[in-house]
């Protein structure tokens, strides 16, 4: 079974959809247990095979027994490990909250989840582009069905756009991959990466054309600016779990762009080096801007939040489009630490919402919540840990992206943007809280009585508030370990600066 | 119903198909033909549901007369009907003709109607609610009355026989 | 000798596919180039077919029939098909060159109640 | 002095941690009792003082204590404490004005507040303050900083339901915490410069820090971090409006700590920053101008603690000037400053929070003549009032002389002369605040409607008060005796070395700073009795120097801005994304493309072209075009879409791809039958909505892309061709068992895309029978002419024929599955056939009879098709292969002859299951949405 | 026969961007269906433009289509019509939730 | 021979397949467009079984049939399109 557990990850939870799908008429509760298990294991699975390939070990699978180039191959290095854990743990937290309600408001909620799960992770491990690709319409496709799950009009309509766009970017993605192969005429990563480093020089036009429409694609799925336009209503219209899982989602594109950039068309890539470049740092500023000015602009809180998460794009962009090691490193810090806090941020309003009744999250004075003193709390430490204050996991990695961004020629831009962003983020969410929580009323029974629409409903159900707290735990537990973490990133951004082992390691020989 | 009806729902669709898979696979070894034995048995047992009513052929030849009666007639059609395409357009006297029908069953009426499309210068257009009466379009015809004989005749009958009968 | 069977069958399957698609050109009213295709295209590609299998069993070792079966097909289904399209045009009053007999009232009372059979 | 360093234990980091541990503990006793809070909040801090005070002794020997924990270590982010002079003195401060703070407050707080959150938060605050002043790393102190300004924010805004409070405390947090941010920046390229973030290391390398190139940007930083925090003017608006705290807050936050924070940092840094001219005037202007603007607002203030936040402003630049002049006596005057101002500024809040407490206002105009009423409170007010206007014998006199004396040594500088006569005048503005606060609180006639009348605090709410005032006196009159050691190694600690003769004597003679003393009491004296005429004229320009509004209505712009950016940018048009997008790939792929190197057409042999190519070719292109001409008549474009896909399907069996016209033919169909069902309910025809301009740019964008990937399908079609492809040919029947290669790279080669493809299938369905579930949609009962529908629901002659062809199709689709691994097919196509044929039944006879004659469950038959799939990919595992390895044989059998079985052929049925389940799924559930239209359709006429 | 097959996948684009432009669902998905068939033929022709030697191993001939883009396509064409699947039923959900069938769920009906 | 009468029969059939084509783009009314298309698979089924003696490939066999299949459902659905608006009630 070891030399088997760089497939597990990726049909486990597939495996697990079907047979969800095969008790489809059985109760709830073991539909509840089934799923839960799954991704339970999936976070042990994950983690085991984060500690074996922390060791710097490259591990390849070959599937079908075909040698790369020619069939698909899985690999296994500590990026693709780092993402798989990840992942597993946003998706088990927001698993625990979605059991609460939430996947009774349509059919196959775990079925869809299951697979969403066997999308992402089979699109971190693959180290085919082509294969990419199909993973990459696996988890979206999956994700339109947990976005739109429950239904609504806003919901659709967000859902709709969505889907659009994106159907158009993987249109976008098959003309990149058919340009490669036909010049290149492989799919292996691998195998692209020498091919590319060697490129005819008559076909480098065509290369770069390739590279940069892929790119496109990928910062569609980022949310890059110009492209997070449908991300802000996708993500503050769906159900809450779903925007905590799709905390994750944008970081396909950029573990994409990360992987992809620094493998194919990063240092090596002779004429073709460091192709988007010039794009990255610029595109990732503006994100950032953007996004903090759609926090400021937010009319309620999950949009607000929606927003804080293109902001975090730009910001782990910024980390990227420095490429050092210490940028990188700094980045792949970044990006559990704004996955989990956006993730608890998104529980987190819901719970807000359903306390305030029919006020929901909008940002305007309503009457004193349920647990108002702990759901004020939580919002505080989310609130820190976002804006990027100390002590939390958002300083550090703040830090660690100014400090990487000092050696870098833009670093007045960068420095400029981050800082000032960072302010307008703690000016719209101290408006925020201070709507929400401090100019909350006391409910005068008199009114209360007659006036339903400013009445609170009673939530009094405190466990979704325990499931945000875990994530807001985790983002104070990579604050804690920083240490080893950072040791951790920093090897992983060396690895990725150095394809040759990672090329070595499939194809098996030098390039 | 019988076991044997049970088991083998259209007695004479099963080995129409058997034959069908011989003739799709292009060739007769013993394999196929197991194969072929084997599809000829399940295909009609899974879509019986689909299929309920059971066909009964009671004349076998006068099926085989027809056929031979109808493919003649979609020869000289076509060349018919070529004619009329490649000659003066404004001679042509399009008409519709209400043709009473005998013929009851789906089957043969369905038949009748396909036959009426592929022979001489007709499309049969509507079937009337009740049954009764299809509605032809001609694309060149003088005399209606003819017509409906002729196809009454020449169509309608045989179809009463091979699938009306007891 | 088969060369000239096969030039027969294909130039007539040719020329039938030609004049069907010519009669769906040039007649005058829907129904009337209804008859165009879906008689000559029976026989046009029915001779094509019937070329093609000739072709094949005189190539390769056996016979090969399957063509037959495309045949057969067409022969089911181009009636329905021409049935179908003249039912729609009836149904949209397409116009007619020939007189299209009234509906029986009968015909005419149950369309008031459409949509409740099933 | 030379610094000796020792390395502690435990015991410096918990002085600052232990608070914190503290703010919890002080949380949860506060349900035992309200009064728990407070006791456990002194206990709290007396225990922080009991752990330094064995340390006092060490710092004061001259060493200084570090003590560190690694963090992160590979940043440079370590957790090092540090204790030496000028920390020692300000821990002194944070802890034991925090004691009287806990013990005034805990007779201030009514009953209706909540005192577990108040000390809570209190102690929070005070570990951070403690943070700050012990840290070693400037990182750690970068969050400690930041700590309090979230701290402060808590407690400001404690009395949240009051609307001041709450924007008070968010104004402080913005203007704090942005200069947290800039400190921030700052402090990462100190530690670039230095090369650490040790203050240890920083602090021995004034000489490169002041010759870096960074050095300006990097003063600036931490500068921005400083006057933020110390409310240094332009800065400064923030200050007053966090009065509305509770007064122990403004007490604490605005004498000994917080305020002070910036000022710390300018001792701190001292020697590692000072020095230079832009320091000099950076730092001396802005603490001149800020101790003039307050100063001068101060006078004028109706507010009680108004006055003293203004003040307040003003003492900070006083002591920000002094630390600007940069000489090392200036910098002792400073620290002496800092731990005066403490004293006398303490005590006068919470004096004035007496005032307020007692007499239910802070209102200027209405407090007079309060000495009748509670004059040991007043008596208090006055001794630290005039050590505030620097009146002789109290503390706040020695150290205003020692500035009056420094200012005088920058005489000999251009505008020298500016220096003392500004610092004169901000004296007589203190003189006259002082004056202010005194004679019109508690003399100057009788109080004016009162809310409440005034006595006497309860005894132990003076207590602090009176500490404090002991305080000023035993400094103000012996300071050799009380200050002069501590001052003398809190110096020690800012100058980083020895400290510069001075003398704390009251009388040094007839010099000129006593001079300048004396014409700062005698025209304050004067100022005030001329107030009114000045107050009025205050009254005009007042408001613009508190710049709060301004800053408001820079809050209100940015909002303004951002709105409506963001309007701008995302619509929620998809329009405009998709319009965005395809200028974004445009530009990227013209970036790419544009190249002086490559040309564009390559040197391989070209194909000729025939006839009946070019004609297929032309009508895929008018078609297409046609489509977009006439789209907006759905139904005709839908039929023209049907015949484009059948030319792509020619185009496929033309270029020698079978099995794509196959699955193309398949797929179009069962395309064209959804688009159908769902054009049912949808308008028939688009509007015309866009307009020429639209029309136009949107064509512009189709051209430049359609000529795109023409120019790049050129440029790769004429281009020589390597691939991977010859492994396929020549494996695919020895390693793979099939000659249709198409067929063994999808089931074999690369079976996991397919597994991944029919997950994506099979995902379709469920996202489609989930949206559909409990959709009720209403059909129309008439088309779009108007006409009612045909009555005929299954025309006879199309149903009896479709029955018939069931068994056909199905066994062309068995056919089509079993060749596949050879010939054109396979599970896919196979899949689809038997769905087609299934689809014709509900065409033919409607969804309800064929919904009853086809029972199975559709999610199992696509969860089976997984299933089996998956388990036929796991399977090679037990023979010890990887993931989806591929087995086939030829076998014997008798009668039957050889055949081959192959594993692939699993696959492919798993492939079949998925593909037939998800298509019914799709379509049966969109006929059962039909069918239930009809129903409403029924209901809607029966109403 | 290259300049016919590029001005046919480039002619299938420019169709498909400008329908998907439109501001109502059903010719956007029109678009979207023109841009599969435009990139399924990229896809394709990335092996070259080759007749009549389809990639089904028969003795004796060694010339071959290049097989790997066709099964990529075909690959590509099952994701498409499960997406087109997607998107055709959405755009129905979209109409009955916003009243009319615009993009945005703008106008009326 | 055979060769030539394969092309003149490809430019019959090429010609059928352009005058189809030109119903389907005039019209004028939906029965004629589908009519158009119907007859336009049909043609396409003739030029592969030409196309397939051309080339002497067995293989255009099973599209043939699958356009046969296709396009009658096609125009079956189409048809029962334009008479109840709802295909498969
Ligand atoms: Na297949
Ligand atoms: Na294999």
């Amino acid at each position: 079974m070891i030399s088997h557990m760089v497939i597990l990850p990726v049909i486990w939870p597939l495996l697990f959809g079907a047979l969800l799908l095969l008790l489809q008429k059985q109760s709830l509760q073991v539909l509840r247990i089934v799923s839960i298990s799954s991704v339970s294991v999936l976070v042990l699975l994950t983690g085991w095979l984060l500690s074996v390939v922390n060791n710097g070990e490259i591990l390849v699978y070959a599937l079908g027994n075909w040698p790369p180039p020619f069939g698909i191959v899985l690999v296994a290095d500590r990026l693709a490990a780092w993402m798989l854990i990840i992942t597993a743990l946003v998706s088990l937290c927001a698993l625990l909250y979605a059991v609460r309600g939430t996947d009774t408001m349509g059919p196959h909620f775990h079925v869809l989840y299951q697979l969403q799960l066997f999308g992402l992770n089979g699109a971190f491990l693959t180290g085919d582009l082509f294969n990419l690709f199909v993973f990459f319409e696996i988890l979206l496709l999956a994700s339109y069905g947990l976005l739109l799950h429950g239904g609504g009009r806003l919901r659709t309509m967000a859902g709709l756009h969505f889907v659009i766009i994106n159907l158009v970017g993987s249109t976008l993605f098959l003309f990149a991959v058919g340009t490669l192969y036909g010049l290149l005429g492989t799919l292996n990563m691998a195998d692209l990466a020498v091919k590319v480093a060697n490129v005819a020089s008559e076909d480098i036009a065509l290369i770069r054309t390739a590279g940069l429409l892929l790119f496109a694609v990928f910062a569609l799925k980022a949310a890059l600016l110009p492209l997070y336009l449908w991300l802000p209503a996708a993500y503050a219209h769906t159900s809450a779990p779903v925007a905590a899982l799709f905390a994750i989602m944008t970081k396909v594109g950029a573990y994409s762009i990360l992987r992809i950039y620094t493998l194919i068309f990063g240092e090596q890539a002779g004429p073709i080096a460091n192709l988007i470049q010039p794009w990255l740092l610029p595109l990732a500023l503006a994100t950032l801007v953007a996004g903090v000015l759609g926090v400021l602009a937010s009319t309620h809180l999950r949009q607000q939040v929606a927003y804080l998460v293109v902001a975090s794009v730009g910001t782990l962009f910024i980390a990227f489009g420095i490429n050092t090691s210490a940028g990188i490193a700094a980045g792949l810090y970044y990006l559990p630490h704004s996955t989990f806090a956006a993730a608890a941020f998104f529980l987190l309003a819901d719970g807000i919402a359903k306390r305030r009744g029919e006020m929901g999250d909008r940002f305007e004075p309503g009457l004193i919540m349920m647990h108002q003193r702990i759901v004020g709390t939580l919002f505080f430490v989310a609130a820190v840990l976002v804006t990027g204050l100390p002590p939390l996991s958002g300083f550090v990695a703040k830090f660690m992206i100014l400090q990487a961004a000092l050696s870098h020629t833009a670093l007045p831009w960068i420095m400029a943007i981050v800082l000032i962003t960072s302010l307008f983020t703690i000016i719209a969410l101290a408006r925020s809280g201070s709507l929400i929580f401090y100019r909350a009323q006391a409910p005068q029974p008199s009114h209360a009585a007659t006036d339903s629409h400013v009445r609170p409903s009673i939530v009094s159900d405190i466990n979704g508030l325990v499931i945000a707290t875990c994530l807001l735990a985790l983002c104070v537990v990579i604050m804690i370990w920083a240490g080893a973490i950072i040791e951790f990133v920093q090897a992983t951004a060396n690895q990725l600066l150095q394809p040759d082992d990672y090329i070595k390691s499939v194809l098996g020989v030098e390039k | 119903m019988t076991t044997m009806a049970r088991l083998l729902p259209h007695p004479i669709l099963s080995p129409t198909l058997t034959g069908l898979w011989l003739l799709l696979v292009n060739s007769i070894t013993p394999g196929q033909i197991v194969l072929g034995l084997l599809l000829g048995w399940m295909i009609p047992l899974l879509t019986q549901r689909f299929w309920p009513e059971v066909v009964t052929i009671h004349k076998p030849f006068t099926l085989l007369r027809y056929i031979g009666i109808l493919l003649w007639d979609i020869i000289m059609a076509n060349f018919t009907v070529a004619r009329l395409i490649l000659g003066d357009l404004d001679r042509l006297k399009p008409v519709f003709i209400q043709l009473p029908l005998s013929v009851t069953s789906d089957l043969a009426i369905s038949l009748l109607a396909n036959s009426i499309t592929l022979t001489p210068g007709t499309v049969s257009a509507r079937l009337s609610e009740d049954r009764r009466y299809l509605l032809i379009h001609a694309l060149n015809e003088a005399d209606p009355d003819t017509l409906i004989a002729t196809i009454k005749q020449r169509y309608e009958r045989p179809l009463q026989e091979i699938f009306e009968q007891c | 000798m088969l060369e000239y069977l096969l030039s027969f069958l294909i130039l007539t399957g040719a020329i039938f596919t030609f004049i069907g698609s010519l009669g769906l050109l040039r007649l005058k009213d829907f129904y009337m180039r209804l008859h165009g295709p879906t008689k000559a295209t029976t026989l046009g590609v029915g001779s094509l077919l019937i070329a093609s299998a000739v072709f094949f069993s005189n190539r390769d070792a056996g016979l090969s029939l399957h063509e037959i079966l495309i045949t057969l097909f067409l022969f089911i289904t181009a009636p329905v098909s021409a049935h179908l399209l003249a039912k729609a045009a009836l149904h949209l009053n397409l116009h007619s060159f020939a007189k299209i007999p009234i509906k029986s009232i009968k015909e005419k009372a149950s369309s008031d109640t459409i949509g409740i059979k099933h | 002095m030379p610094n000796s360093y020792i390395i502690l234990s435990m015991n410096l980091s918990l002085v600052a941690l232990i608070p914190f541990v503290g703010a919890i503990f002080v949380a949860s006793i506060s349900r035992l009792g309200r009064l728990h809070a407070a006791w456990g909040a002194g206990f709290v801090t007396l225990l922080a003082l009991a752990i330094l005070y064995p340390m006092i002794a060490d710092v004061f020997s001259g060493q200084i204590i570090i003590q560190r924990f690694s963090w992160i270590p590979v940043l440079g982010l370590d957790l090092a404490f540090r204790l030496d002079g000028l920390g020692l003195l300000f821990s002194l401060m944070i802890l034991g004005i925090g004691l009287l703070i806990i013990l005034y407050a805990r007779y201030y707080l009514s009953e209706r507040d909540d005192m577990g959150r108040f000390f809570a938060y209190l102690l929070m605050f005070m570990g951070s303050m403690l943070g700050i002043v012990l840290s070693e790393n400037i990182i750690q102190l970068l969050i400690f900083w930041e700590l309090t300004s979230l701290s402060s924010f808590l407690l400001i805004s404690y009395w949240q339901h009051r609307q001041e409070s709450r924007s008070g405390a968010r104004m402080a947090l913005a203007v704090t915490g942005g200069g947290g941010l800039a400190l921030l920046g700052g402090f990462l390229l100190l530690g670039e410069i230095c090369n650490s973030y040790d203050l240890s290391v920083i602090l021995r390398s004034g000489d490169s820090i002041r010759a870096h190139a960074l050095y300006l940007p990097m003063l600036i930083l931490i500068l921005l971090g400083a006057f933020t925090k110390s409310a240094q003017f332009p800065f400064h608006f923030w200050l007053p409006n966090a009065m509305a705290a509770p007064t122990p807050v403004s007490a604490y936050l605005h004498s000994a700590t917080m305020v002070k924070a910036g000022v710390f940092l300018l001792a701190r840094f001292f020697p590692a920053l000072s020095g230079t001219s832009e320091w000099f005037w950076l730092v001396s202007m802005t603490g001149l101008v800020t101790l003039l603007v307050a100063a001068y607002i101060a006078m004028f203030k109706h507010d009680l603690k108004g006055l003293l936040a203004y003040s307040t402003i003003s003492h900070l630049g006083l002591i920000t000037l002094l630390f600007g002049m940069g000489t090392p006596l200036a910098a002792v005057a400073g620290v002496f400053h800092i731990i005066n101002h403490a004293i006398f500024k303490a005590s006068l809040f919470m004096a004035a929070g007496i005032i307020d407490h007692e007499a239910g206002t802070r209102d200027m105009r209405r407090l007079r003549g309060l000495w009748k009423f509670m004059p040991h409170t007043a008596l208090l007010a006055m001794v630290a009032a005039a050590s505030m206007a620097g009146v002789p014998l109290f503390n706040g006199f020695l150290s205003k002389e020692m500035f009056f004396a420094e200012t005088l040594h920058h005489t000999h500088q251009p505008l020298g002369w500016l220096m003392p006569a500004a610092a004169t005048l901000a004296g007589i503005f203190a003189v006259a605040y002082s004056l202010r606060f005194i004679h019109t609180v508690f003399f100057n006639g009788e109080p004016v409607d009162l809310p409440k009348t005034p006595h006497e605090p309860p005894r132990w709410m003076k207590v602090p008060v009176e500490i404090l005032v002991a305080l000023c006196l035993l400094v103000g009159m012996l300071p050799a005796l009380t200050v002069e050691p501590i001052l003398a190694v809190a110096a020690a600690g800012v100058l980083q070395g020895s400290v510069p003769e001075h003398d704390l004597a009251i009388w040094h003679g007839f010099n000129p700073a006593l001079w300048m003393s004396i014409i700062a009491l005698s025209g304050g004296i004067l100022i005030y009795l001329v107030r009114r005429p000045l107050s009025a004229w205050y009254e005009k320009i007042g408001d613009r120097l508190e710049f709060r509004s301004l800053y408001n209505y820079m809050l209100n712009q940015l909002f303004k801005i951002s709105r409506y950016i963001t309007h701008l940018l995302n619509a929620h048009s998809l329009q405009q994304m998709l319009f965005v997008f395809m200028l974004f790939i445009l530009a990227l792929g013209v970036t790419g493309f544009i190249d002086n190197v490559s040309a564009l057409t390559g040197d391989r042999i070209r194909l000729p072209v025939d006839g009946v190519s070019v004609l297929v070719t032309l009508i895929l292109i008018i078609a297409a075009i046609g489509a977009v001409i006439l789209h907006r008549q759905r139904l005709v474009s839908l039929i023209l879409m049907g015949a484009v896909g059948l030319g792509v399907s020619l185009v496929f069996i033309k270029f020698s791809a079978p099995d794509l016209a196959l699955t193309q033919l398949s797929v179009e169909v069962v395309t064209i039958v959804l688009m159908l069902l769902a054009l049912y309910f949808l308008p028939q025809f688009s509007p015309r909505e866009s307009g020429n301009y639209v029309r136009s740019r949107d064509a512009l964008v189709a051209i430049a892309a359609g000529s795109g990937v023409s120019l790049l399908v050129w440029a790769i079609l004429t281009r020589p061709y390597y691939s991977i492809a010859d492994y396929f040919l020549s494996n695919s029947v020895t390693g793979g068992g099939g000659t249709n290669v198409v067929n063994v790279i999808l089931v074999d080669f690369r079976g996991y895309d397919t597994l991944g493809e029919i997950t994506v299938l099979a995902l379709a369905g469920l996202g489609i029978y989930a949206m559909l579930h409990q959709l009720k949609l209403s059909g129309s009962e008439q088309d779009s002419q108007g006409q009612i529908w045909d009555h005929d629901l299954h025309p006879v002659i199309m149903a009896s024929f479709v029955r018939l062809l069931l068994p056909l199709a199905l066994l062309v689709s068995v056919y089509i599955l079993l060749r596949g691994h050879n010939l054109p097919g396979g599970g896919f196509i196979a899949g689809l056939i038997t769905a087609v044929a299934l689809i014709m039944q509900y065409l033919a006879n409607g969804v309800a009879w064929a919904h009853s004659r086809l029972s199975v469950n559709m999610h199992h038959v696509i969860g089976a098709g997984i299933f089996v799939a998956v388990l036929t990919g796991v399977a090679s595992w037990f023979f010890d292969h990887p993931f989806l390895t591929s087995t086939f044989s030829h076998l014997h059998w008798p009668i039957i002859g050889e055949f081959e079985l192959a594993s692939a052929m699993m696959f492919d049925l798993g492939v079949y299951l998925v593909v037939v389940g998800t298509t019914l799924l799709i379509l049966i559930y969109l006929g059962l949405v039909h069918k239930e239209s009809h129903l409403t359709n029924v209901r809607k006429r029966i109403r | 026969m290259e300049a016919l097959v590029a001005i046919l996948i480039g002619t299938l684009t420019g169709c498909g961007v400008y329908l998907a432009l439109r501001n109502r669902t059903f010719p956007v998905v029109l678009g979207l269906t023109f841009l599969s068939y435009a990139v399924n033929l990229f896809l394709l022709v990335m092996g070259r433009l080759t007749i009549g030697k389809p990639p089904i191993i028969v003795e004796g001939v060694t010339e071959y289509a290049d097989p790997l883009p066709q099964a990529l396509v075909l690959t590509a064409i099952v994701i498409s019509f499960a997406m087109t699947a997607f998107v055709i039923v959405l755009s129905l959900k979209a109409h009955l939730e916003m009243g009319n069938d615009h993009v945005d769920g703008k106008h009326k009906p | 021979m055979l060769d030539l009468v394969i092309s003149i029969a490809l430019g019959l059939v090429a010609a059928a397949v352009a005058m189809s084509f030109w119903r389907l783009l005039r019209g004028p009314s939906l029965p004629d467009r589908i009519l158009a298309l119907d007859t336009l698979y049909v043609n396409a089924i003739a030029l592969l079984m030409l196309l397939g003696i051309h080339l002497g490939s067995a293989l255009f066999f099973e599209a043939a049939l699958l356009i046969a299949l296709m396009g009658f459902i096609g125009t079956v659905a189409l048809c029962k399109y334009l008479l109840r608006g709802d295909i498969i009630e």
